[in-house]
């Protein structure tokens, strides 16, 4: 029993670190997705923005010059995005799908040239990532039953991007529904013209959402390739973005719901790590082909409406368009 | 909107735009190539050599031409009915997986007039079928393509895995792959057709499926431009309510639409496993269902430019080939890059040189400069 | 005699650590000692490795060693176009008259690893992350836990697989979270035979301050201190060999099984990991290596016939 | 009437042309050009607004009027011409800078974002600072203090979306007046209105007179502009044609400015002799979900031979009508018998049946239901009957047949004058006349025995009215039965033999022309009006009769 709670708090503990570029993603997402741009291009930028701060870090050993090239990556990216669909009004979803092969590409390419390891950056050492902080007194705490041992083992000990990445859902929050630029930047989700009218830029709002969006998939970005682990390696994101893609819709573009989402995504997946080749009474040995496109079969079977219709902001896709 | 606002000549619309946009793609490739050290004068003839100077590189051009042919087709066909159909990818794997089952099955039993059709079928089968529930979705639940196509990719993923690893793969075997068909499994190769005319030719992938793609860009042409359904499908596409208005019903022709569309993605199987590969599989789409968007952008949707479009894809794949060959700083993955600025340019940036060129052909044409610059006309046969 | 060598590197790339790294050292090597050059290539899809073979083969090149099992249908088919030409297949087996097909026994090397991994585990739970499933990988986590019960019955190996498909050599962000897992379990000494995910693995040992094993080549320089050893697979002895007796002209067609016995496995004895392996350890190891060489000790090979003894 | 009293109070001997006197204008327009590619849709207007005056703007559709005001909202920046305030010349190139100039406007489609509160809506772009909470707190009190002095109160934490239409007009008022505005434009602000919140509307903007707010009011019906105005300027072909002082001008008068010429209304033919009931609608209900339903208890029949008009100001269900009579929407209760077949809710029908069975339908809003923008002419000449056999060929008719499509579109336009009669012509491409000529023909070559027409002349230019109203006459005479949907009264009495009045979604009264006279009619669409003759009641609905 005590061993059974051990393994679920450590379960828990995978869960959130393995959420934590979801949730990053996810808030990304739903800014730029409130203010009315699809973001498809999620995973690009993450991709991007990991290979820049591998990169950076391999070269200089500053993991915060790496941070910061990873978040000017990610935000370049945003900006094309930006330019792409606000100045040129050009479809959104195409241009979500260039980004992400684009970044596909480019960071093999770019990776192949400058470090001759077939895209690879390589491997870095500790002082040149962001380690796991272990916080006060976990280990004395952690004498304490139940309560100590969660603090421990799954509150202790997690990269400083965890935690981030739980602050950035409040702070998401606390933007979109308590500032005026969040006001702003929903507004222009919803009608546009309401906000143009209103005097306020549309082009201008949306490039500050798309560059949040930026921002925030960069941290993505650095967490997966300094922080999670300690080099690039192509392809890396795996297809997470779109994981967090599929957690926003099913979090219906909001804030605490998308992180429920992600967290249980990020479930699934520490789940499936831990279920492999395990036989479950009653069921036998689950595939685990089958939990990896769990989060995606959820995603469909959300949206085919049969657990609450996703009310998407409605001027979604379309670009602005000055008419009367 | 205005009604009267000048337009463009078609050949400027369709012709020297898209060529625009695709030289600026190049460009900023070419930039990409210098940054990494190398000419890119050289890479192009490299390029350019690897992929149409010799008969087993063009060859392979034409394999590659092949797929993109059957995926661009199913991009542009969901298009024209207001669809974007991502799922190319998934849609593939899945019609390979009909081919690869059905052939499984059949290799020893018949002959391989009758084992074409029902390839043809399966793989159809299989694309229209992974198609299908996004379509259904779509149509009846309102749930947006775009996203169910993406998930039914890695669906799609998913379950060849499963059933690669735990089914279909080969006992003893160390990879997942199944047995390898026998010979009248196998679709001819162009070099063994030509062969049997006495033409001699180097060995290359190129197969039958190539003459089957030709007939599918007549068929989606003569389908959207030239039936009662297709014009229903281009209703569907230009003005859903006005479609309702006359007799459509739009859940019919999205559902129908994708169908077709998945099936033409599905033809990917048909050249990759029956085709190329002779046995099922892992990851023998290898992003071609991606490039189909490429393609079709490229080919303003229409069958025609969709085929050059789709041996321009083949020379960028099989010249890049032979580029990462030949030049080790660049790696296949150039291509991939140079996929994504293409799409970037001639998709999501399709417009950004038509305001100037609209300025300097008036200024040209009769020295009035029109202040709001008209959106091409759109690409009707 | 003169030669022209050419290496077609498998999907993990000639700098994954591992597998193909040893490849890449054993050539370079090569290289080094007799001033003679090689065409490389890695392969990035399907279509390709034949593709790859063949243009290596249109260019004269000879020998032509292609690494990885995966590679093996397509040296098949051009071997056969290209009867005057030499390929070397690592890690497969094609049976054609110019092909030379290099296979190990892993499961040996494995064996002595595991004796060590059981020696030194405090917990008395030890854990195996393989790449991609398939029989080989199985087979090196099949030896590591005999040697392991060999040298403590009591002991507990838990096994992990990365993935499913080719991506799985590739992956260590997954191989972090592997390793993590079975750190949660209790286990406190991981062998990983993942190809690039080993670097997840490694590098979450690193961090938690486990002990880890190495494959394929010697990576106890990866984290000195934490890496308890390496089960080296001598692939860059047998590349070089490939070339060496081509040049000499004693290169022979045929399959060639190397295990313990011919240094074809091995594991890693340096500066690095001095510290962390004790008397007893390397008594135990080498008294084990010998009964195997000897005949004394049988460690079944899980390929025979799919399946592990418990 | 209130609005006349507001009348008289302004209603000064002020002699237009000496502005020089006075005050400065609140606003004055000099020399405004302004092209869409090539039209020309504002040239030289001069205008000039007296403070604290209603001044309305009329003219056709298509006139110049939004385009103008969108000019002085900053939403287009003209082409050339000056704008000056308080008679200080202003750039105004962006909503900000009319808003800065004191100018708000209210749009005829409401710029308000449905989902969020009315708080939230007043406040956007103008919040206090960068927090909400302080924002919303200033808004709630001015909000409090704007509808003391205006009497326009409105709920603030509603949301936006679930107030009735009269209420999101306040809403938009309020937005403007909250920014400081000392001008008000108001885009067609009646056209979706009830007639109780029209007068609402005229009360709340007298109100705002009477404070000093300048007001212009564009509208397209002259009896608003003679009951609420002071001044009127009247734009034909995007000038400005003439101004007048309303009390010293007449409806007449504004209409022949601005149409260019005597309007000559169409002389009814008396109908012949009615056939068969061709179309009954029994007991027919449309629900929603949450708000009162579209359609109630609608009841009527038509005979062969016979046209019914359908007369209610917009936004009364007609558009519901229409689309369930022709089966684009199905119906929640009742039944309707077309041609013989039954539509009920549970054996629905659909529009290609509909055709099958010889009902057309000319569609109220053509630019989104009756033709495909781009689609060439000859293709829109066959919509809805694109699976006819004469349009097809081969085994299963599976290819289109060109030709034959080609030739039945040429046709087609010969007969009924479309230009250019050019089927190649991409459908987008025609002015708007010609797009209703093209879809009037396309539906009447059928020979329809039942026709369901919607705005037959909504955009339409006079002559091409005169043309339209003569082939919807010989249809009728040829014992068609005609179902006409109009917010043209005088349309609606030139045209139809009987005469179905909807209000709220219900058929409120019905009457043959003969006994039918615009006043009565208007008050009817009002549901003012009194079987007795009686003066309407004093009650909560209808306490005023239209003018
Ligand atoms: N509101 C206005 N905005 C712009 N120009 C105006 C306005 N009102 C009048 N004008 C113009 O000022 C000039 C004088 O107009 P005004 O109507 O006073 O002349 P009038 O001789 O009194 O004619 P009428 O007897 O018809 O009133 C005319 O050119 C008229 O078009
Ligand atoms: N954005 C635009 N692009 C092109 N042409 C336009 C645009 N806006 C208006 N026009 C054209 O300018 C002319 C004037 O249009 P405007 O909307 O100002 O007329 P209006 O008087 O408001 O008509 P209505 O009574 O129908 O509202 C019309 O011919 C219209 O087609
Ligand atoms: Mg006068
Ligand atoms: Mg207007």
């Amino acid at each position: 029993m005590a061993d059974f709670f051990l393994l679920a708090v450590l379960t828990l503990d995978a869960t959130l670190r393995v959420s934590t570029p979801l949730i990053f993603c996810a808030m990304a997402g739903i800014f730029s997705e409130r203010s009315g741009i699809i973001d498809i291009s999620l995973e690009g930028k993450m991709l991007m923005s990991a290979f820049v701060a591998a990169a950076i870090a391999a070269v200089t050993g500053s993991p915060w010059l790496a941070l910061a090239g990873a978040v000017a990556a990610a935000c370049a990216m945003a900006l094309l995005h930006g330019f792409a669909c606000i100045t040129h009004k050009g479809n959104q979803v195409v241009s979500g799908v260039a980004i992400n092969i684009l970044a596909s590409g480019l960071t093999a390419v770019l990776g192949n040239a400058w470090f001759q390891r077939g895209g690879q950056t390589p491997t870095l050492d500790a002082s040149s990532r962001f380690m796991p902080i272990t916080l006060p007194m976990a280990d004395t705490l952690g004498q304490i039953p139940i309560i100590g041992t969660i603090y421990k083992h799954a509150i202790s000990g997690h990269n400083g991007f965890v935690y981030l990445g739980f602050a950035v859902v409040p702070l998401t929050w606390w933007i979109l529904f308590r500032t005026r630029f969040g006001l702003r930047l929903r507004a222009v989700g919803e009608n546009p013209q309401a906000v143009d009218t209103a005097g306020l830029s549309v082009t201008a709002l949306r490039y500050r959402a798309v560059l949040m969006c930026g921002v925030l998939t960069g941290l993505a970005g650095a967490y997966i390739s300094i922080a999670q682990n300690a080099v690039f390696v192509r392809d890396m994101t795996a297809g997470q973005g779109y994981i967090a893609l599929a957690a926003m819709i099913f979090g219906k573009w909001r804030p605490f719901h998308a992180l429920g989402a992600c967290l249980m995504f990020g479930l699934l997946d520490a789940v499936a790590i831990r279920l492999q080749g395990v036989h479950l009474p009653g069921i036998g040995e689950v595939p685990v082909q089958f939990i990896q496109a769990l989060p995606y079969i959820l995603t469909v079977v959300l949206l085919a409406g049969f657990i609450g219709k996703a009310v998407a902001p409605k001027a979604i896709g379309t670009p602005y368009v000055k008419e009367r | 909107m205005s009604d009267q606002t000048r337009t463009l000549p078609r050949w400027i619309d369709i012709g020297l735009i898209p060529l625009i946009n695709v030289a600026m793609a190049l460009v900023v490739s070419g930039v990409i190539i210098l940054a990494i050290g190398e000419n890119p004068i050289d890479a192009v003839v490299i390029m350019l050599h690897g992929a149409l100077g010799y008969e087993e590189g063009v060859g392979y051009t034409l394999y590659y031409a092949t797929n993109f042919i059957f995926t661009g087709l199913a991009v542009a066909m969901a298009f024209h009915a207001g669809l974007f159909n991502i799922g190319g990818e998934g849609q593939a794997y899945i019609g390979g997986l009909g081919v690869g089952l059905a052939m499984l099955g059949l290799d020893h039993v018949l002959p391989m007039g009758l084992l074409i059709p029902i390839a043809i079928l399966m793989a159809a089968a299989g694309g229209a079928l992974w198609a299908l529930i996004p379509a259904y979705l779509q149509a009846y639940r309102g749930s947006h393509v775009v996203i169910t196509t993406i998930m039914f990719n890695f669906i799609a993923s998913a379950l060849m895995v499963y059933l690669m690893v735990h089914v279909l793969i080969e006992p003893g075997q160390q990879s997942p792959e199944s047995r390898e068909f026998a010979a009248n499994a196998q679709l001819p190769f162009i070099y063994q057709v030509l062969g049997w005319f006495g033409i001699p030719m180097a060995k290359s992938p190129a197969n039958l499926s190539l003459v089957w793609a030709l007939i599918c860009c007549v068929g989606v042409w003569f389908y959207i431009w030239r039936t009662k359904w297709g014009y229903e499908l281009r209703a569907v596409g230009f003005n859903e309510r006005a479609a309702i208005y006359g007799g459509v019903r739009p859940a019919r022709v999205i559902i129908l639409t994708m169908c077709l569309s998945g099936a033409l993605a599905g033809f990917v199987g048909l050249n990759e496993i029956m085709g190329v590969q002779h046995k099922l599989l892992l990851d023998f789409t290898a992003g071609y269902g991606f490039t189909g968007i490429a393609v079709s952008l490229m080919g303003r949707n229409h069958p025609l430019g969709i085929i050059l479009a789709s041996l321009l894809f083949g020379v960028l794949y099989q010249g890049g080939a032979d580029l990462a060959f030949d030049v080790p700083n660049i790696t296949r993955e150039m291509v991939v890059a140079i996929q994504g600025l293409i799409i970037l340019f001639s998709g999501a940036l399709a417009y950004m040189s038509t305001p100037w060129i609209t300025r300097l052909y008036f200024r040209l044409h009769d020295g009035a400069t029109p202040s709001d610059p008209p959106k091409p006309a759109h690409e009707e046969a | 005699a003169e030669i022209k060598p050419a290496v077609v590197f498998d999907m993990g790339g000639k700098f994954d650590k591992s597998f193909n790294q040893s490849v890449y050292d054993g050539v370079e090597r090569f290289k080094k000692e007799t001033g003679i050059g090689y065409r490389d290539f890695v392969v990035t899809n399907e279509t390709q490795r034949e593709q790859a073979i063949r243009k290596m083969a249109q260019r004269g090149r000879s020998p032509i060693i292609a690494v990885g099992f995966s590679q093996a249908p397509a040296v098949a088919v051009v071997a056969k176009e290209y009867p005057k030409l030499k390929f070397t297949l690592i890690d497969g087996v094609v049976k054609l008259p110019n092909v030379q097909s290099v296979v190990f026994k892993e499961h040996e090397g494995s064996f002595l690893v595991g004796v060590l991994a059981a020696m030194a585990s405090k917990t008395g739970k030890i854990g195996y992350i393989g790449g991609m499933d398939i029989p080989m990988i199985r087979a090196f986590g099949c030896g590591y836990a005999q040697g392991a019960k060999y040298a403590r019955p009591d002991i507990q190996v838990i096994q992990n697989m990365t993935g499913s498909t080719p991506s799985a050599w590739n992956d260590p962000g997954r191989g972090t979270e592997l390793a993590k897992g079975q750190f949660d379990r209790g286990v406190d000494v991981v062998y990983a035979a993942a190809g690039a995910t080993g670097i997840g693995v490694y590098q979450a040992a690193a961090d938690a301050g486990k002990l880890a094993i190495g494959v394929d080549s010697n990576q106890n320089y990866l984290h000195p201190g934490t890496m308890l050893t390496s089960m080296v697979k001598r692939v860059d002895v047998a590349a070089y060999n490939s070339l060496k007796t081509a040049m000499d002209g004693d290169w022979k067609a045929g399959v060639q099984a190397m295990g313990l016995k011919d240094g074809g496995v091995s594991w890693a004895y340096d500066k690095y990991n001095k510290s962390l392996i004790t008397p007893a350890m390397k008594a135990k190891v080498d008294q084990a290596e010998a009964d195997i060489i000897a005949g004394k000790i049988k460690v079944h090979d899980y390929r025979t016939d799919n399946a592990c003894p418990n | 009437m209130l609005v006349s009293n507001a009348l008289t109070v302004a209603g000064g001997d002020v002699s237009l042309g000496e502005k020089e006197h006075g005050p400065p204008p609140a606003i004055e327009l000099r020399h405004i050009h302004k092209s869409f590619g090539a039209v020309h849709a504002n040239k030289d207007v001069h205008l000039f607004v007296r403070p604290g005056t209603i001044h309305g703007i009329v003219g056709e559709n298509g006139a110049g009027k939004s385009t103008l005001m969108s000019i002085l909202y900053g939403f287009y920046e003209a082409d050339s011409g000056d704008i000056l305030v308080d008679g200080r010349k202003v750039r105004i190139n962006s909503s900000q800078a009319a808003i800065d100039a004191g100018i708000g406007m209210v749009h005829q489609h409401f710029m308000l974002v449905d989902t969020f509160t009315v708080l939230e809506n007043v406040m956007l772009g103008a919040e206090s600072g960068p927090l909400l909470r302080e924002s919303a707190d200033a808004a709630r009190r001015r909000l409090a203090q704007l509808a003391d002095d205006y009497g326009l109160r409105v709920a603030p934490d509603k949301m936006t979306g679930d107030l009735p239409v009269g209420e999101q007009q306040r809403v938009e008022i309020l937005k403007t007046l909250y920014r400081g505005a000392r001008v008000l434009i108001l885009d067609e602000p009646t056209g979706v209105l009830t007639p109780q919140e029209t007068e609402q509307l005229f009360r709340i903007l007298a109100a705002l007179k009477k404070e000093g707010v300048t007001i212009i009011l564009i509208t397209h019906k002259l009896r608003e502009i003679m009951a609420a105005t002071d001044y009127v300027s009247v734009m034909r072909g995007g000038e400005m044609v003439a101004h007048r002082h309303t009390a010293r001008t007449s409806k007449e008068e504004l209409a022949e400015l601005m149409v260019g010429r005597r309007v000559n209304p169409t002389q009814r033919r008396v109908g012949s002799a009615l056939g068969e009931v061709r179309l009954s609608v029994e007991k027919v209900s449309v629900l929603r979900r949450r708000s009162a339903p579209l359609l109630k208890d609608i009841d009527f029949s038509v005979r062969a031979g016979e046209i019914v008009g359908i007369a209610g100001v917009s936004g009364n269900g007609q558009s519901a009508l229409l689309d369930v009579l022709s089966a684009i929407r199905p119906i929640d209760e009742g039944r309707i018998v077309v041609n013989g077949r039954e539509i009920t809710p549970r054996h629905p029908s659909d529009p290609a049946q509909l055709r099958d069975l010889k009902v057309a339908h000319v569609p109220e809003d053509r630019h989104r239901l009756g033709l495909v923008a781009r689609f060439s002419a000859m293709e829109t000449a066959i919509l809805g009957y694109h699976r006819r056999a004469r349009f097809n060929r081969g085994p299963f008719e599976f290819s289109q047949d060109l030709p034959a499509i080609e030739r039945h579109c040429r046709a087609l336009m010969e007969r009924f004058d479309v230009r250019p009669p050019e089927p190649f012509i991409k459908s987008a491409n025609m002015s708007g006349g010609n797009q209703q000529k093209l879809i009037l023909a396309r539906e009447i070559d059928q020979a329809p025995t039942v026709l369901l027409v919607g705005q037959p002349t909504r955009g339409v230019d006079i002559g091409a009215i005169e043309f339209i109203h003569r082939q919807l006459l010989d249809l009728r005479d040829q014992g068609c039965a005609i179902v006409m949907v109009s917010v043209e009264l005088d349309e609606i009495m030139a045209l139809s033999d009987r005469i179905l009045v909807m209000f709220d979604g219900r058929i409120v009264h019905q009457v043959d022309n003969e006994d039918a006279d615009i006043q009565s009619l208007g008050l009817m669409m009002t549901n003012a009006y009194d079987k007795e003759k009686h003066p309407p009641a004093a009650g909560a609905r209808g306490k005023r009769g239209a003018p």
